[in-house]
């Protein structure tokens, strides 16, 4: 019998991350946000099995398209949202942005340079191990991100140490607008797993009881200490890469069609229905998480944006110390 | 002004930049070009649009993410004896295939003793459009220390067709940097706006243009910057201090005389550049001048370029540190009160 | 019947590459070189099989430790040699140095950079395709390259596309003082081939036959479009990475062991015995082969340096052009 | 001089190094080493002599050729707690790997509004001995051009111990820059060998130090090149041309004041330096100066750096382009006799 009081907290979740995202496209088009946003409707499934796999030790470095992770490890949704509208509020005081939001209670990070995320997921693992933690370190990429060369070395690296990391490659099968069939060798990333002897997983990631499942089984497998994971979760891309993506390399009647099959939270609302939980009942925890979501935006953009004046400081810890410069 | 005239002017710079490449690929067929999404979907600017439908798949080719793969093909494939375009799409990420850039196609002609030459554009996009420390830098400053690199950044529709060829013409490594604000332009936002030709024609490489003549302060840019420099220098006028600015076009070669000569009469030099303030432009077209004409050929010398801060995100804080009109005005007022 | 005629052709090719690098080793002692020198000695075999596989269309693409490569390919060995010795008359008139001998005409260049060689010939292997020629190009990297991010992104792009490339992989067992079994996850790297689908072929690179004739299919199968091969050829090194490595990471006595088993002159030279050729005959080739690379070299050593006047020379074809320079 | 001294003079510098390491290493377990060849074999000079065996191979990592791997982790154990110093063996091969470097090591502390400590050394040898070029260069001029590193390069052994010891207990990402022809000699070897104390110690990042004292000229460098300063001040000190030599020890922090002024008072500015001529240290110094002394506050300044060219191979060319003694010694008897 399924359990439905977890299956609704899952359904919540994703509801939560999309109405966060969908705050964020309210938030661009009211112009708080003036550079480049990138979001992740139609993976929610995924960062919802994060959420679920991740413990508080554990790490994870994410991409330039973050924000589930983000939420999925604890980040406060509100200093996020604020980062994101570049508010003095904001996890990083506004000088981080949308693909840089760094959170070192939660070790939580993420970086706009794909393939860039490994490496650095790779130095948690490594300080996990030394220091005897049973922590895990995730580190997150796209499909595109598994063609760098960073992927490469930080799998021969991780695999070699038998460090605790899990690579999660989120396959929406486009970086940008490059197919995945196009440009791989291999018809899945998760093959390629046993070129550096790990843990090789793929999971259909629109269906996140599986994501979920499959997502604790890496972290068990890397926390128990045999080495490295990766594990790939197929999904789709809802919107453009970034918001004004003109998407000359799909057609709207592609995208409208990916929306109807894939949609993770519709194809688990058929789910939980057919486990007898009623429409409305699904309907009410989305239209919360979407009033949530939007009074947390009405309260973000009443915060302050950064004083110019403090433009310039952090670049140091340690003030530049010149000496004599009083002379 | 004519139709025609009118129509050139309404095309948007990504459109000027592929009639460019169209027309080099058209004359010269070992023109290739590899870069991310710079084929189906024409460049994420459209700086190459409609190009892979022209000229085919395996000469417009959309790469996977291995920048360290590609740009090293540009290396084959130029000692293979084709001409590559190598687009990085933005310059921020030049971090993770610098190597090939610098180490092979930077060095190799003279490393060869002059007997492999390397033909390569590396075409890619520079500037602030409030994408953060990792997506807004110029960085021309760091390719031009390196030496065996051109480096070009151009900051008109008719300069970039004109230089994006004279580039692929190029026996050498050229890298052409694009400004993203300049991409999302079309001829007419210019203030400064030449005619583009239909026909392909060349801008030799290293020669600075004079775009406003002036005769109280010289200020040399490039880039976006030569916009912003020309509205501070309407907007001082009124106050009567006559700017008379010059467009770089590129940081190597660097027309020091052209600088040095305007500077000469003016008596102050004021170089300004997006790109981070300390080693890199601002110091040296100053250092050249006073190489040129001396200490005492100078009454004033004075720079303004970003700050050494990595760009933050929020726009109340990228306005403080990009130089702007208000930044250059004050500038350029404090200089001509001064001896 | 063995193909004595054959056979002692590989072993004086062999023969003569390592005489080739013995008089790189005289010039060092000598002075002529001033900068470091990475010999191969123990790796002739490879050398000596590349030779018989390539063809003149075919472009090779070295390491730091290319000579043997630059002799198969055709390179003039006295220009490489002058070239190695700084020489006006070099290849690259003394510019390049060992590192970076590049030969247009014949196709060769090499870099110093670890992993650099592979997405160069990459390049190569695209243009080849695009032109409709059937020529190859191989790449080369130890052991040691094909941890670098580099390997992977050309073997991702090569196989995506079906590329006419050979990624020929010398694997001594070290890079400089790293051990490949510490930091390999695989225990070999031919294995990692079906990460990219690609033909992975794994020989003992010490026996000349076995070498040449998997290089000949490596070589076949890229030039018949079935796309890019790995072809690990396994050998020792026999003196130190460079000259005057202290070698502080492994014993004499390990060193020694590894020269008296797995030298692959001495081993072709029994197996040439065995059929029936005399050992004077066989030392006469190596003699006559030392006795040319030395009188090469003192050629060689009479050429002139390079004339500082000329230093600032080559740096770009075009002069730099600068407007009103002569102002 | 003492026995005791003088076997700490017989040392090499690498072991100089190695014991600094080796004594924040005891100091702060948090410190974690990670490159090519420093554990078993000690470093390819020995600057990690000994290491391995003390600290064992998870705190002394050995690494396979994977530079963009093991920078990341650089970034991913800094911003776990820990204290990574992350060997480049050569700054060459930056190439591969200064993504981590500069877009995230670099920014991070700026970029998290300063709730990311990012406390991590790049240590790395540059300089000529003969490698040609793509192991000869410096580069100190690249990474000064990218804001958020401090970049090192010490003269003497002990500097080097100081300024290591400095940077591993830095907050901030530091390039620690050694010179390979420094790191093959010993204690003695050097004009400029103050003693060096068996306990830890450090020397203040940013502190030029004048190391020798003159009234004519003011010369300003750093690393391999101090020592090739001070033979060429002998030399025309004989000539009666009286040189102050400046070791700038880094150039982020550049100690401007130091050398500003020295050259008020001197009234001539050379800036020497054996990376490459443009967008480098010579012109931001020179500007910097100027900009603090005033263009009348210097009757001569001049700069002397490896001109634009890769390093050619051959020791005739690579004498010809490497700022030796005689290339100085001109420059400085041309300035004494001018005004
Ligand atoms: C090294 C590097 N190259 C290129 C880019 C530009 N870029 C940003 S995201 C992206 C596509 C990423 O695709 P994927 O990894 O599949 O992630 P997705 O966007 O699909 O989530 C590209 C090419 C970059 N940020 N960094
Ligand atoms: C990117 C890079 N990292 C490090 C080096 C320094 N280095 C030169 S050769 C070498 C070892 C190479 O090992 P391998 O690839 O196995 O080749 P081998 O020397 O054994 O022939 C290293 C680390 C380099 N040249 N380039
Ligand atoms: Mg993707
Ligand atoms: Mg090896």
């Amino acid at each position: 019998m399924p359990d439905t009081a977890k299956m609704l907290d899952r359904y919540r979740r994703m509801g939560a991350m999309r109405a966060f995202d969908e705050a964020c496209l309210d938030a661009l088009r009211r112009k708080a946000i003036h550079g480049e946003l990138h979001v992740g409707l139609g993976q929610e499934a995924i960062g919802a099995a994060m959420f679920e796999a991740l413990q508080p030790g554990d790490a994870v470095v994410s991409t330039h398209r973050n924000h589930f992770h983000a939420l999925a490890k604890g980040v406060d949704p509100r200093a996020l949202l604020a980062e994101i509208c570049e508010r003095e509020t904001g996890l990083c005081g506004g000088r981080g942005g949308h693909m840089h939001p760094f959170d070192p209670e939660n070790h939580f990070s993420a970086t706009g340079i794909v393939g860039a995320s490994l490496p650095v997921a790779l130095g948690y693992a490594h300080a996990f191990a030394l220091r005897g933690e049973d922590h895990v370190a995730v580190g997150v990429t796209g499909d595109g991100g598994s063609h760098s060369g960073a992927f490469h070395e930080t799998m021969v690296m991780a695999s070699a140490r038998d460090l605790p990391l899990v690579v999660l490659v989120e396959n929406n099968a486009l970086a940008i607008s490059v197919d995945f069939a196009a440009v791989s060798p291999t018809s899945t990333v998760a093959e390629r797993a046993s070129a550096y002897d790990a843990l090789g997983l793929h999971v259909d990631g629109t269906d996140v009881d599986a994501v979920t499942a499959q997502f604790c089984h890496a972290m068990d497998h890397a926390r128990s200490g045999q080495g490295p994971v990766i594990i790939e979760a197929t999904c789709c891309r809802f919107r453009g890469h970034f918001e004004g993506d003109p998407e000359h390399y799909r057609s709207r009647d592609e995208r409208n069609r990916l929306r109807a099959e894939f949609d993770p939270i519709a194809l688990y609302a058929d789910r939980l229905t057919e486990a007898g939980v009623a429409r409305e009942d699904l309907d009410a925890i989305i239209k919360s998480e979407k009033a949530a979501a939007k009074a947390m935006l009405a309260e973000v953009l009443a915060d302050p944006l950064p004083d110019p004046a403090d433009a310039l400081a952090h670049v140091f810890v340690d003030d530049v110390f010149v000496a004599g410069a009083a002379a | 002004m004519s139709d025609r005239r009118n129509d050139r002017m309404a095309m948007g710079l990504p459109a000027v930049i592929a009639e460019s490449i169209a027309l080099e690929m058209e004359r010269d067929d070992t023109i290739v070009c590899i870069g991310e999404d710079i084929g189906k979907a024409g460049g994420v600017f459209g700086a190459t649009a409609g190009l892979q439908e022209r000229f085919g798949a395996d000469r417009v080719l959309d790469a996977p993410i291995s920048e360290m793969a590609f740009t090293g093909m540009g290396v084959g494939l130029a000692q293979a004896g084709m001409r590559p375009l190598i687009e990085i799409m933005f310059v921020d990420f030049i971090g993770v295939c610098l190597e090939q850039v610098y180490n092979a196609a930077a060095k190799i002609h003279y490393m060869s003793g002059g007997r492999q030459r390397m033909p390569i554009v590396f075409k890619t996009a520079g500037g602030n459009i409030g994408s953060a420390a990792q997506h807004s830098q110029c960085l021309w400053g760091l390719f031009a220390h390196l030496p065996g690199l051109k480096v070009v950044a151009p900051c008109n529709p008719h300069d970039h067709k004109g230089l994006m060829a004279a580039a692929l013409r190029s026996d050498d490594p050229i890298v052409f940097i694009e400004h993203k604000a300049l991409l999302l332009q079309k001829g007419r936002d210019f203030r400064h706006h030449p005619d583009i030709p239909d026909r392909a024609y060349t801008i030799p490489l290293g020669e600075a243009a004079v775009v406003r003549q002036g005769s109280d302060v010289t200020l040399a840019t490039l880039s976006a910057t030569v916009e912003t420099a020309l509205e501070a220098a309407e907007i001082v006028a009124d106050e009567g201090i006559s700017v008379e600015v010059i467009d770089l076009r590129s940081v190597v070669p660097l027309d020091t005389p052209t600088v040095a000569r305007s500077a000469a009469r003016t008596g102050r030099l004021l170089v300004v550049d997006e790109d981070y303030l300390s080693y890199g432009l601002t110091a040296e077209l100053s250092m050249r001048v006073i190489e040129q004409i001396g200490l005492d050929g100078l009454r004033q010398i004075d720079r303004l370029a970003l700050p050494d801060v990595p760009i933050p995100a929020a726009l109340s804080l990228e306005q403080a540190v990009v130089p702007g009109t208000d930044a250059i005005t004050a500038k350029l007022r404090a200089m001509a009160q001064g001896n």
